[in-house]
């Protein structure tokens, strides 16, 4: 299962990634070029959707935390969309719950976003 | 059900396929379905931190996984040939006593320690995984290398 | 993609490890779909006999696999450590130098030979399954003991 | 994935053993011990339908041709029904396919045998 990365800008300016397949050692890369690639061409709001998502890692877990330290270099911000428990249970263990904005769907992201502005 | 032994190159690709093993010895074992995503994640991280450490190190040597089963417990040793005080990559597990008591529930990084770049430490992070996820861990750092020891019970 | 070494304890349970390995390592390989049904099959029939010998002459050695893949050919080495003039299962293979030429199409087995049980013999079914289905095929009889070495081109 | 075994006899004294799964060096006892069990039982008629097989080795191949052996010691017979391309293949490389009749459907054996009789 290779990882397949794709992404779309909204007319409010969110940046939403769509990851599907395992995410880890072999795979990570991939991601973490996309991110580089986004925030050098000033993406800073980006939403990764994890729901079709088979297998995380901590190596996947450190391009997620890679890529929030560049946005927030730019005042930026790097969320998540999850419902998959195990996948939630990941960023449990890690306590990476409390470092990421983890929504149930695009639309509620996108939702809570309207009403911080 | 006795005991399967692994050696593959440190590449990336293979923790696939180590973790595609361990899943399969696991279940024959005996571990419950419901453990399996555990066991291969937890499993995956161990061999994926080893891989990191042999591409820094030691690229040519083969890193290790052994599989045993004793009818009550299934336990995945992952060894690497990385002798600790020698391995960037096991700074984070350095002293290895410290891990086993790691906090399993929820590690906590201060927005500080965050912004110093602490929790980007995958090696930090997936020693926090395997903690969390096998039922008993153990690390030994020995002159030959690291050793992650993990089991699980089997059975319901 | 370099090399993936098993050993496993000599049990039928771990043929089945075996073939998963070997087709999930030929997969990753380059090695196409149509040929996995075969690799799996040829590289489980070599393993079966290893363990069958092994239970026999030596139950608490481990049999071993060796995968390697240099972009060209696939190749998957089965070792036992049952000596060749040591092991009533290896006489079908001895001497060594006839099995590769093996009438991978369709071996004789007349009536007469068939009613005096030579076709019983697993361990010659199982040759001609190798023999039939590996691209290439090697069989080396030593002290140590046999070592099948099977090959398959990577790629379409 | 274990070995299924079953069999039923039918009006005419033809055995059918359905067989599902895997059989190799871990399952094939199963299968022997089925094939021996129903000749102690005076069942000399076998037809083992293959349909169900999954992957077979040489030791499955061993035990039929046990069985076959065994049931010829009483003038009986083992036939198989298999039109898996991949299971005919094993039979076909090991010349198999010459010592056992091999048949397209269980309703087609139990003609060929009507029409022998
Ligand atoms: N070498 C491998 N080949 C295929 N799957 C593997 C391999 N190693 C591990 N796996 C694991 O097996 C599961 C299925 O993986 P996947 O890549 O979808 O396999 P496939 O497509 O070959 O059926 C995943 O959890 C994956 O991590
Ligand atoms: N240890 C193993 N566990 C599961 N499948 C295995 C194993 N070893 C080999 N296999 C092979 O993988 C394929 C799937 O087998 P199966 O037993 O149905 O797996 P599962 O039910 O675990 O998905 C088969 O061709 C089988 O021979």
């Amino acid at each position: 299962m290779d990882l397949k990365v794709n992404d779309y800008t909204t007319d409010d300016g969110l940046t939403v990634i769509n990851v599907e397949g395992e995410i880890d050692v072999y795979t990570a890369p991939k991601l973490r070029e996309k991110l580089i690639d986004l925030v050098n061409k000033g993406k800073f709001h980006l939403l990764v959707d994890m729901e079709k998502v088979e297998f995380l890692d901590s190596t996947g877990l450190g391009v997620l935390v890679g890529g929030l330290k560049r946005v927030r270099a730019h005042d930026g911000s790097l969320e998540l969309v999850c419902t998959q428990e195990r996948i939630l249970k990941i960023f449990r263990i890690t306590g990476l719950t409390k470092v990421f904005g983890i929504h149930d769907s695009i639309e509620e992201a996108q939702e809570k976003r309207k009403g911080a502005k | 059900m006795a005991t399967v032994e692994v050696s593959f190159s440190a590449l990336p690709v293979h923790v696939r396929t180590a973790r595609l093993i361990v899943t399969a010895v696991a279940r024959r074992s005996g571990v419950t379905e419901t453990l399996l995503d555990e066991v291969r994640l937890a499993v995956g991280e161990a061999c994926s931190r080893a891989v990191e450490a042999h591409r820094r190190h030691c690229p040519d040597e083969p890193v290790r996984l052994e599989l045993t089963a004793d009818g009550r417990r299934f336990e995945a040793v992952v060894s690497d040939s990385v002798p600790g005080d020698d391995a960037a990559g096991t700074a984070a597990i350095d002293p290895a006593p410290a891990v086993p008591s790691l906090p399993a529930g929820e590690p906590q990084y201060s927005e500080d320690a965050f912004g110093l770049g602490l929790a980007d430490d995958t090696a930090e992070l997936g020693l926090a995984v395997i903690a969390g996820l096998a039922d008993d861990v153990e690390i030994e750092t020995t002159p030959k290398g690291v050793q992650i020891r993990m089991s699980w019970p089997i059975g319901a």
